[in-house]
Formats: structure tokens, C-alpha cells, sequence
């Protein structure tokens, strides 16, 4: 049983620089996403669906939203008696950017040394997937290899630091990787999901503890060679949020019943902290469509191809078109948003139309209050 | 255990068998309300504002799913090592076992239960009301006033009033007489069957009336009545807010569209006051470019593509385009198929109504007598283009036959 | 609900009449056991540790305090929002309710919550059995014989095997025959009560003997007995370790002094496989100046002042200066008073030895017939100097006379 | 009701440096005390048994074994969907201790904006008492005090930096408060639980928040006429660990009847977090005399006047005598140990005995092996 013998770990702060505007405050890990989530109950959920019982979250920076949001491990059903959710806080903390990734592979090597197990699933923050990751490890294991890499077919390059461009053979042995940032074009790119046995997992984390640049993805690129590495392709839908660009549009994506359909997997449910709201309502003045609403939310205006989370108002006779709103965002009555990207419990709306473009979404603060 | 100054008993029990086809697999209790909740939130909500911590739920009819519902309390904040919630089912001791005979045989074969916390009062709720209350300013009151019991009363309409239990009070509010739904009623104030009784008094009664054979063990009908003859205080206490009995399929049905409607004052998300409910791990609802929502509540799960107003559709439900679901309550997991019409019914869980199917009818007002509300019970299909008129209760066959 | 591949049926019903004042307010399974267990974590324990997370407890007999034990099953790591442990009650439905009629009536009437995992297999237990098994094991064992049935037997002497359900095996452990209590045993195969069904064919008997009304619906005398008639696969799974049933006094006492025996082996402290029980707050014990402790256990809350030998002592438990405790089994919270003296006894929850007191005697081997383990049950007090001898079994009067 | 309008703080690395042998690793807070408890079981348990639901650990530095321990808050029933245990981290860590004592206060402070509370009751780390919180927040509402400040009687005063000895009227109003260590002899000594009403916490915090020397207690001292400002004696036991001198003494105070009847008083039991030992395994040649002694234990030797933790191994022909052994200890066959105090899984024996002296205990490291 695979379950028993895999334990999971989750990088919760990587490429936290790539949205700084979100993520001032709170880890790429706690990053709201689709209404009701955060980036880390897809990786969670995703090892759960697999029977994983032990998953271990490494925190560097601003954890505190991330504590908060995760608590015992409820919500996942990981608050367990052995194993379960383990939060691994940072040591005293280091001087440098170099210190503290040092000090996240160090906590995720020493994280593994105490539990139970033969293969180590290790995930980043910044993608958005339903994974069957049962499936993965179980090629993993199939293909006696050392690591599996999780790729997607994709056009272009994200902007991760950490991603690897792919080649693979007929059996997806995979034959040379680099990093995709020195590439321009697409291809078969990594998505920060990696399955090690665990003894590759302790080489290749000691490794990098050891050498000037102190990224995994790097020894992996480096000694592939070495290792038994193969990748594995996820053909479902994959979100990558590098940009507010990326972020906006992987948004937007979930208007499609498809990506939806995907994504929210009924087999495979996407867990998360879940709130006492009421069920959205609808008021006489209402006029919606084609927009993912959360419940808690009370709507009396106008809302189309937007993404609405828990608690959002729109008043009566407001407008909001193409627009995410996160979590208790107010929009005032007979105001106009449209590509607005709001973060948290936000007052927005005055005379003036508040837009942003199809390019650049008009980004408002957590909190800030715009009006006029 | 440490000791409690109050614990509430859940009377949970009963078959509900007036709300037909909603109560055929689930205990009264746990049938579906408000988009997202089940009955049974509202007295444990309340509860735990109250800061009553040790609930005993008594359950005897269809408990498997209430008991899942119910599980370790956790939605309720009432998983505590001293005290939380504890189901209560009939159990066999050394001379064999009995069900639970009426409300007050419940509470007394679980005397045991109250007496580990040695209470001063217990608090006796139901589980089919639709209220919020601070059940703590009831017990000071109780206190207070050095009451034996308190029951806590509304003033209702002098001629919905043959209704209820009624009380007769004098002008200092103590209870001079009880009379369970009178013909011709001479007083307004009806019971809304929460009590608070000192425990010691309780006890004393619940026993007597056990040693009773003629009694049909109901605190109403019996323990009640025994207590105001033998002179002992009780007093009434007065309620104003919304309350409602959702003991029948219309008012459940009304008390569900009650919350579209912005006299009536019933607010489920007060940060100060909210009703916990188990929640399922739902995506957010989805409303389709063809939609037109109006009026209503909407939860997680569900994709809509048709037209809904002034209703409340629960979780996972499909409402396709071309559909119509106008003054109905749909419940979880339904699906309403393309141009089907579904008014004025309660449409119950993992149904399907068929393409272009018309399900209820809309008041005719000179017949009054013959409508209601129609409802389709759990996990029936109704057929393509059926039409099914109003007051219909469609009841799923053991072979999974289409209506 | 999501698929479980194996789902445990725990029987927790019977009246362990065989106790005797052990079980006079308690189901068996909740008699404690070892120092701070109760019987029941062991079975709930192998659960857990072989990977079954969802567990279904059949109660009807003086539950309360088992379901207060069991609670939401957190010690036990069986709160899981997808499965755990779930106490199942008799209850009614439309037409009335029965209270379990044996075994496999038990489970028949919960077919209902079994079927809602979709299970492949079904794990039957008993509530009553000390022992340390990897379920996981049994049913690859099940899988991969292809049985109908699988049922955990163990070696057990000629001479003893009338005591038992008796397997008889062809030479590929194929059951051939099954006999309840045979008086002239032609096997030593035991039956342990642990069985593993594929589930579709326990529906099919269980349904079947449900019809029979001359059947005594009991798993080891109807079922297991039409399987075979029926030339259905039942294979017997050897276990060789430790398997103690603790149904009687006797059997009890020497299942706890069992846990003083080097040779006997039986590590409740296993990190790969603790036995978990829920505990309660208390300090470490402390073993004063005067204390005298061998070959005993002692448990947390204890304040010991004497002698202790051979025994097991459980929490809370103080024994004075001068007292003596050998070969025997002492409960939580009882006080052995100075100068009193315990031996070959078991002294239930809540008792008081007085001063002087002597409880129980040594056996005599020329007369083994007529001795036996003394039981003082719970809250029991025996006076100061009173002599209590072998095989008595003192029982608490209702107003709480002394002995 | 006044468990709904209380709400507890408890800083969890005040004095670490009191006893930097057990606290290198750790925070004073778990320090491990009494067989089975760490420091903070006392302090949080004395919170929930006035019936207070909200407590927030502000944690600094090591406190690692302190979130293992503490977990959700379970085992005190604080695990609780509004309020409850609230662990509060520091924010990016400071580069001086000041920094570090400002973040604590900014963060205490934090912490009770955002509760509902109209008392604060505020605990150190460093005693060891069982405290009727119930009757010592009524005595500050029916004395209408802003603040009061528990304490006991005691002939010297211990070395904590913010211990002030107080002078009291007759009706308990505090005339002055100064600092103890510039006294030498004892007195009235404050025992690190401060009681507030809202405003008067908020206040002073501020003020040390703004003040050279950011110390609550110091601003007391200072502020004692501005405020209303009373004393509540504790009469019962109070041990007071400042020292491995204090932290031995303490413990062996343990073996008094009347100070364990005190400390684990019924009604208000201590709450520790729970692990499934068996009981103590007692074997043929144990002579256990005048100690105490946690569950999972195996004796099979001499063991007089000592704390034993759990899970300690006391081998055959062994010999303790008057020691402190932390959890898992192993005591060697035939070795002889007196005054020793020994932190957790050493293996400590040998043909030569091992001694301390009562003035001086000997100390025995986490996880270090002694023998010969």
C-alpha cells in the first residue's frame, strides 16, 4: 500500500517573489484562489486523495496566514494521532535569501529522517492541479526509478526559478534537464511536483545543501545522469501562477466547465478551512452569468465572467465584469469594476469606473478602501 | 465530570411522519433546510452561544444519518472532553430494554446521564424549530425568578392559536393553566416547547409520572399538567423574535422561503450568532451565461443555466437551460433537466426531474382547500414531460421506479 | 462516502453476565483492564495500526459509559471525516424497532451502514479478547485464498478445546466442519471470533438467516454452519501469538497477571504497535517511604504506602501504610486501608478495603474445586477487619450497605 | 460570565536565560517539570480552569518542542472553532534581544485587539503554582483595579529581571512595586500573572512599547500611582524556577504530600498533552522509596527521593538517589547516580558513581551517553 509508505512534503514560500503584490503579507502557500481556496489545498489535497498521511509544510517567511488557514489539519483529515500535518517553522532565522533556503531543504531533509518512509512526494506552491499522485508514485515505483518528475505540455516557460525543461525517451526516461528560464520556447516542463525515493531524496537535498546555489531543481538538472530520473506527464489542467498576469488569467480559466470539471474531480476533492457562510444570495436586482461565485456572498448588481470568493457584496446597480474579488471585498452601489483584481475586504466604487485591460488587471490592496 | 451549571436534552425522536416523504430514510431533525443546513443547527447553534457546552441528543428513529450529521460535534464547537454532545439511543440494561415511550420517558431513562453533571437546571429543546435564542438569558430569568420550571412562550394569533399548547398566565407571568391544542382558545401565548426545569424537580416528576401507567409519558400532556396541579411554580417566558414549527410540509416550506424575505428577520450569518452546519467539500457555485438568478439563496456545488427566483437551492443541484424553478426549496443534489418547470414544490435530495417535466402548481385561490405544495421524495425521477400537479408527495418504490 | 476495501464490525452488545459485579454497570468491553486499558482497545487498536480506519460498534447493553469511552474515537485515531468509528445502536424505523437478536442480527440490521463504504470485505470482532493481531495480514490471506469466509483460529490443547468453536481443516486449511463447544473434540483448531466475510456473500447469508425463523441469528451456530452446508469457501488463518478471552473472573485475573509473566509475550509498549486508551489528567504516582513494590504495575494518580506483589494497579489507586496487595487486580480509585490485606482478587472502580480487612485467599491445591478469585465490586466497602474468602463476589447494595 | 470576557496571554520565552542548561534548545515554557508536565501546562491549565476559551502563546526563539507539545490545544480543550489556543509566532525575526521583547509585546498586543475581551490576564513562564484565576479576576472586578498583581510571600527574591516586590495597604492596594533584584531580601515577590482590564493592558504595553527599556513589569513599577494597581496573595505552593539550583530544589519539593495535594489539587487538574505509556513495570528486584514516578517507566533497581519522567529505564542493581531524570533516561546496570538532573534520553552509568551535591546537582545533557 502505497499510502503507508510515501509522506509528503510542501515547499509553502517558493517563488513568493513572483506575486508580490499578493503575497507582501502571506506565503505563495496561502495565496486565496478559486473562491474559497488557497494555492496549498491543491499540493495537500492532492497528496491526501492518495491515502498520504504524513505531509510536512516547510515555512520560511510570513506564516502566519498560513498557520492560520491550516491549524490541526481538520480540514484535510491529517490531524492525526502519528504523522498527520506537521508545520516545520523555520530555526532562528538567517541573514541572507541563501541562509533561508539552506535552512528549508535542511528542515524538509531533517522532516523525512524521522518518519516511516520509502518515497518522498515533493511539492512547491505555485501551481494549481488535480494530480492523481497514487498513479505517479505507483510508475514511480514500476520504473525503479530515483526521482519522477510531474511535466506539462506547455508553450511557454514560466518564470520559475525552479522549473526544468524536459527531454525524455519513448519510456519518458528522462534524458536531459534544464533550466527552462534559458529557454524561450515551451516543451515538457516541470511543475515543482517530484517524487524521490528516498535515498535520491537525501543525496540530492545534501547536495544541494552543499553546493553555491542551493536549489534542488539544480542538482537535478545537473546529475541527471546519475540518477534514474523519468518524468511524468499530468495531461489535466494546470494552473502555474507566476505573474498577476498568470494569476488572473489561470482565474478566469475556471469559467470553463472543462478546467472545472478537472479540476474539481469528484473523485478526488479538493479540501479546504471550511467557514460558516450562508449560501449566496441572490436580490431582486441581480444579474448574473458566467461568473464562480463562493457562498456568503450577497449580490443585487451586475456580475459577468468574474470570480467571486466568500463574502464578497455587490451593491445594487454595480457593475463588476471580468473582475476577481477576494474574500469580503464590498463593491459600492452604481459603481463600475471591470478587470479589477482585489485582494482581501477591500471597499471599492465611487462615480468613476474602476478598469484595469485584458494585459493588466487593475490590482487593489487588502483592505484598501477606493473610493471616491 | 466536572459539574454543569445547565445541560439541554435534544428530543430527537420522533418519526416526523407528518412531513411524509422528507422523513421516509431521515430522522425529523436532520431534514434539510436553508440552502445549507439541517433543523437540528438551530438548537445546537444556539446552544453554544448560549454557553450551554453539554447537549444529550435522544434519537430513536432513523438515527444513521442524524448520528453521522451529528458525529463528534465538531461543526458545533462540542467536541469537549468535559461535557459536548452525546447521542442518547434506547439501550438494554440487566432486565432488558425499552424504547423511548414519549418526550418525558426519553428524558428519564437518561437520568443517569444529566446526573453525572449535576446540574442545577435542564434545558429541554426540540429538533423542529427554526429560531435563534439565547437560551442563558432564559435560564437566568428562570433563575431569577425561582422558578420550578420555565417555559418559554409567543404570542400568536387568536385563531392560529388552537394550533398549540396554549398557557394561561397571570399578570405576573406564572403559568395558571395549560391547555394543549384548545378548541376555542382564551389565551394567545403558545408553548414553543423549551423548557427549563430545576433538575431536582424534574426528577422528582419524571419519576412519579414513570410510576404512572396511565400516563403517556409527554412533558406536554403529562408532566406539565401534574406540576401545575400540585401547585408548584411555573412561569412563562416571553419570546418575540422569529420562531416556526417546521412539523409539516408547508411550513417547512414557508419557513425556507422566510429567509428571502426582508421583513422577517432571520439572519443566519450574524458573526456574533452564526448557524454551524456539517458542511461536504464543494467548488464554489457556478451561474452559466444563459442564467437568470433572482431571489433566492444558492450554495456551493451547484451549476445553473436556467432561471431561478424566490427559492432555495441546496448544495450540488443542476438547474439546466431552459429550466424554471420558481417558489421551491430544491435540495441537495438534485437536477432539474432543460425546460422542465418546477413551482411551488420541495424538491428532495438526488432527484431528477425530466426534460420539460412541470412539477407544481401555483395557488388558485378560490380552491385553496385541494392546493399545496408538491414534493418529490428522495431519489425519485420524474419522467420527461410528466406533468404532476399540486399537493402531490412522489415517493421513490423499492425498485427505483420512474414517476 | 468514499469505497473502504475492508470495514470492522465490533460486537460490544453482550451482557458479560460471566463477569458477574464486573459488568454491573458496564458492557464488557468497557471493563478495565492491565492498568489503564479497557478490553476494547485492543480490538480498536489492531484496527488502527492494520490500517482499517472505519469501525462500527454494535452497543446495546449499558452503553453509556462505553460511549463516553469511545467518545469520537481521537485516542484511537479513529476521527476521520471519511469513515472512523461509529457506535450503532438498535433504533426504529417506519415500522417499529428490534433490539438485536444475536450476532448476526447485529449486523444484519446495519447492513445499511456498511453498505454505505462499499467494502469488499467485512471484519467481524468481539469486545471481549486480549490480543495484538495485524488484521491486514488476515485479509491479504482472505484475498488471496479466494475464501467466502476466513476465520483466525488457534492452536489450543485437546484437553481445553471443548471450551471453544472447534475447526476442522482439510490439509490446505480448507474448513470442513465446524463444531460449537464439542464434548469429545477431534481438533484443536479454535475459533477466535475473528472473522472476515466478502461482503456480497455476508449480505447473502446474513439476509437468509434473517428469513429463517427457527435461527438463533449467531454467527458461530447459523452462519458459519449454512456456509458450509452451502459448500461455500471457509478457510481457516492460523495466529499463533497471544489470544486471551477475558469473558469469565477467572479468566480476566489471568489475562492481567498475564502481563507479570516474562514468558509470556505481550508488549503493550510496542512503538510500532501501542495499545492507545483514553486517559484521564492525573499526576505521576508516587511510591512513599514505607512502599515495598515488585513485580507489579502501577499506574498514574496512584499514592502507594504498602506492599505491592504480583498485581496489577490501576489509577488513582491508594494502598496505606501496612496494607498488602498480592496476586490480585485493583481498579481505579479504591483504597486499600492500613493493615488490610488483598490477595489472589479482583477489587473493582471506587472501592474501600478497610483497615484490617483481608480480601481473598491463596488457592488450596487439594480443594481447587472450591477456591476461587474474589471479586469486590465497584463502590464497594468492606469494614474494618471484616474476612472475606475465597470465590466470594461482593455486590454493592442500593443504599450503599457495607460489607 | 467571566470566562467569556477574559482572555489569557502567556509569553513563552520570558527568562530562558535563567537556566540556559535545558533552555538551549527550548523555551522555558516547555521545560519539562514533574514526571509528565512542561512549564506551560501549568499556566495554561490554571487559564482553562477558570473557564477562559482564549489563549494566545507568544512564542520567540526554540519553540519548536513548544508547538509539538501545545499541537492544537487539544489536550487542554482548547482546540475550539472560535478562539481557543492561538499560537502567535514572531513576525521576521529582530536582530537584538530588544528587538525580540518589542515583537513579543506588538504581538500581545495584537493578539488582544483582536479578542472580545474585557480582562487580560498576562503569565510569565517561570513558576510552577496552581492558581484559583476564577477568584483572582473577581477580586480585580469587585476592587475595580486596572491592574493586579499576583503574588506570594517569600524570604529571598528569585533572579528574574521582572519580578517586583510590592507594598500593599490593607486592602491589597499596591503603595509601591519595584524591581526585586535591587532588594535582597524577600517580601511580597509578583509571581509573573498579572491581571488587566482591557484599557489598562493596552496602556502600559504601549508605553513599554515606546519606552527604552520595553519591559511590562518596569512600566508598572514606574506607573504604579496612575493606575489602580492591587496585589492578590497566593497562598498555596508556588515554586519558582530561576535557576538549575531553583529547578532541582523545586522539584524535589514534589515529594511533600501537601505541595503535590496543593499543585494537583482536583478540582483544578493540570492538562498536559497525553501519550499512550503503559504503567510503570515494576520488576522483582525494585525497591522504590519517597519519589515520583511517571507512567512507561521500568525499575528494576534502587530508586529514593527522585522525579522520574516517563519512560525512564532503571536497570537491575542500579542505585538513584536523589535525581531529576527527564523522559527516556536509561539507567545502566550496576551504576550509582545521586544529585544528578539529567535532560532527556541520556544513557547515563558506569563503575565509577556519578555525583552532584545538593548545592549543585549534576547535570546530564538531552541525548548524551555517560558511561564507561
Amino acid at each position: 500500500m502505497i499510502y503507508s509508505k510515501t509522506a509528503g512534503i510542501i515547499f509553502s514560500n517558493s517563488n513568493d517573489k513572483a506575486l508580490k503584490e499578493f503575497t507582501a503579507n502571506r506565503s505563495m502557500a496561502s495565496l486565496p484562489f478559486a473562491g474559497r481556496y488557497r494555492l496549498i489545498d491543491f499540493a495537500i489535497s492532492n497528496l491526501v486523495n492518495a491515502g498520504i498521511q504524513n505531509v510536512g509544510v516547510i515555512t520560511n517567511r510570513n506564516y502566519n496566514s498560513l498557520l492560520d488557514h491550516l491549524g490541526s489539519g481538520l480540514f484535510w483529515d491529517l490531524d492525526r494521532k502519528s504523522g498527520g500535518l506537521s508545520i516545520v517553522p523555520p530555526f532562528i532565522g538567517g541573514n541572507s535569501k541563501t541562509d533561508d533556503e539552506l535552512d528549508c531543504i535542511l528542515r524538509a531533509i531533517e522532516y523525512i529522517k524521522r518518519r516511516n518512509c520509502e518515497y518522498v512526494v515533493a511539492c512547491e506552491s505555485g501551481f494549481v492541479a488535480n494530480l492523481d499522485i497514487k498513479k505517479i508514485v505507483e510508475a514511480h515505483i514500476e520504473k525503479k526509478a530515483d526521482v519522477t518528475l510531474v511535466y506539462r505540455e506547455a508553450e511557454r516557460p514560466d518564470k520559475f526559478a525552479g522549473t526544468l525543461k524536459l527531454k525524455v525517451d519513448k519510456d519518458e526516461k528522462v534524458a536531459s534537464a534544464e533550466n527552462a528560464l534559458l529557454s524561450k520556447t515551451g516543451g515538457k516542463l516541470t511543475i515543482g511536483v517530484h517524487v524521490f525515493t528516498r535515498s535520491a531524496f537525501n543525496d540530492i537535498l545534501s547536495t544541494a545543501l552543499n553546493s553555491e546555489n542551493p536549489a534542488i531543481s539544480e542538482i537535478i538538472s545537473e546529475k541527471t545522469g546519475k540518477y534514474r530520473v523519468y518524468g511524468y506527464e499530468h495531461k489535466g489542467f494546470v494552473g502555474v501562477i507566476d505573474s498577476r498576469k498568470s494569476y488572473f488569467e489561470t482565474g478566469m480559466e475556471l469559467l470553463d466547465k472543462e478546467v472545472r470539471d478537472d479540476l474539481f474531480n469528484k473523485e478526488r476533492p479538493i479540501y479546504t478551512k471550511t467557514k460558516d457562510d450562508m449560501p449566496t444570495r441572490y436580490g431582486l436586482y441581480s444579474d448574473v452569468s458566467n461568473s464562480i461565485i463562493a457562498d456568503g456572498c450577497i449580490i443585487d448588481g451586475t456580475v459577468k465572467n468574474s470570480v467571486l470568493f466568500r463574502g464578497v457584496r455587490v451593491k445594487r446597480g454595480a457593475v463588476v465584469e471580468n473582475c476577481i474579488l477576494m474574500q469580503g471585498v464590498e463593491v459600492r452601489e452604481n459603481s463600475t469594476l471591470k478587470y479589477v483584481t482585489s485582494d482581501k475586504n477591500a471597499v471599492i466604487g465611487g462615480k468613476a469606473p474602476i478598469t484595469g485591460t485584458n494585459r493588466k488587471a487593475f490590482i487593489v490592496k487588502k483592505n484598501q478602501v477606493l473610493t471616491d | 465530570m466536572k459539574n454543569k451549571q445547565c445541560v439541554a436534552m435534544l428530543l430527537a425522536g420522533g418519526q416526523g411522519s407528518r412531513l411524509g416523504v422528507l422523513t421516509g430514510k431521515l430522522a425529523k431533525p436532520a431534514v434539510p433546510y436553508g440552502g445549507k443546513y439541517r433543523i437540528i443547527d438551530f438548537p445546537l447553534s444556539n446552544c453554544i452561544h448560549s454557553g450551554i457546552d453539554t447537549v444529550g441528543i435522544l434519537t430513536q428513529y432513523k438515527p444513521l444519518e442524524l448520528n453521522d450529521y451529528i458525529g463528534s460535534g465538531k461543526p458545533w464547537d462540542l467536541d469537549r472532553s468535559n461535557g459536548g454532545v452525546h447521542i442518547l439511543a434506547p439501550y438494554q440494561g440487566k432486565e432488558g430494554g425499552d424504547w423511548y415511550k414519549g418526550t418525558a420517558n426519553a428524558i428519564y431513562q437518561n437520568l443517569g446521564f444529566i446526573k453525572r453533571y449535576n446540574p442545577e437546571c435542564v434545558l429541554i429543546l426540540s429538533g423542529d424549530h427554526i429560531y435563534k435564542m439565547d437560551y442563558s438569558k432564559m435560564i437566568e430569568f428562570h433563575k431569577q425568578s425561582g422558578a420550578d420550571c420555565t417555559i418559554s412562550v409567543m404570542e400568536v394569533p387568536l385563531d392560529e392559536a388552537s394550533r398549540f399548547g396554549i398557557m394561561h398566565v397571570a399578570s405576573d407571568d406564572r403559568i395558571t393553566k395549560f391547555e394543549e391544542k384548545p378548541k376555542e382558545p382564551k389565551s394567545n401565548l403558545a408553548s414553543m416547547g423549551v423548557y427549563v426545569f430545576s433538575f431536582n424537580m424534574l426528577e422528582k416528576y419524571l419519576s412519579e409520572d414513570e410510576n404512572n401507567q396511565n400516563s403517556s409519558n409527554d412533558f406536554g400532556k403529562d408532566i406539565i399538567p401534574a406540576m401545575l396541579k400540585a401547585g408548584e411554580k411555573l412561569v412563562a417566558y416571553r419570546f418575540s423574535d422569529y420562531w416556526k414549527d417546521v412539523g409539516t410540509v408547508d411550513s417547512l416550506w414557508e419557513a425556507n422561503l422566510d429567509l428571502l424575505n426582508p421583513k422577517i428577520h432571520l439572519n443566519l450569518s450574524d458573526p456574533k450568532w452564526k448557524i454551524y452546519s456539517r458542511t461536504s467539500e464543494l467548488p464554489p457555485q457556478y451561474i452559466g451565461k444563459t442564467a437568470k438568478v433572482e431571489n433566492s439563496l444558492i450554495t456551493a456545488g451547484c451549476d445553473i443555466a436556467g432561471n431561478i427566483d424566490y427559492s432555495i437551492i441546496f448544495e450540488n443541484v443542476t438547474v439546466e437551460q431552459g429550466a424554471t424553478v420558481e417558489y421551491s426549496v430544491i435540495m441537495p443534489g438534485a437536477v432539474i433537466k432543460k425546460g422542465a418547470t418546477v413551482r411551488y414544490s420541495i424538491v428532495a435530495q438526488n432527484t431528477v426531474v425530466g426534460e420539460g417535466a412541470t412539477v407544481g402548481e401555483e395557488p388558485d385561490y378560490n380552491d385553496a382547500h385541494e392546493w399545496g405544495i408538491t414534493v418529490v421524495g428522495e431519489g425519485v425521477k420524474v419522467k420527461n414531460n410528466a406533468v404532476i400537479g399540486a399537493k402531490q408527495m412522489l415517493r421513490k418504490e423499492e425498485d427505483g421506479e420512474t414517476v
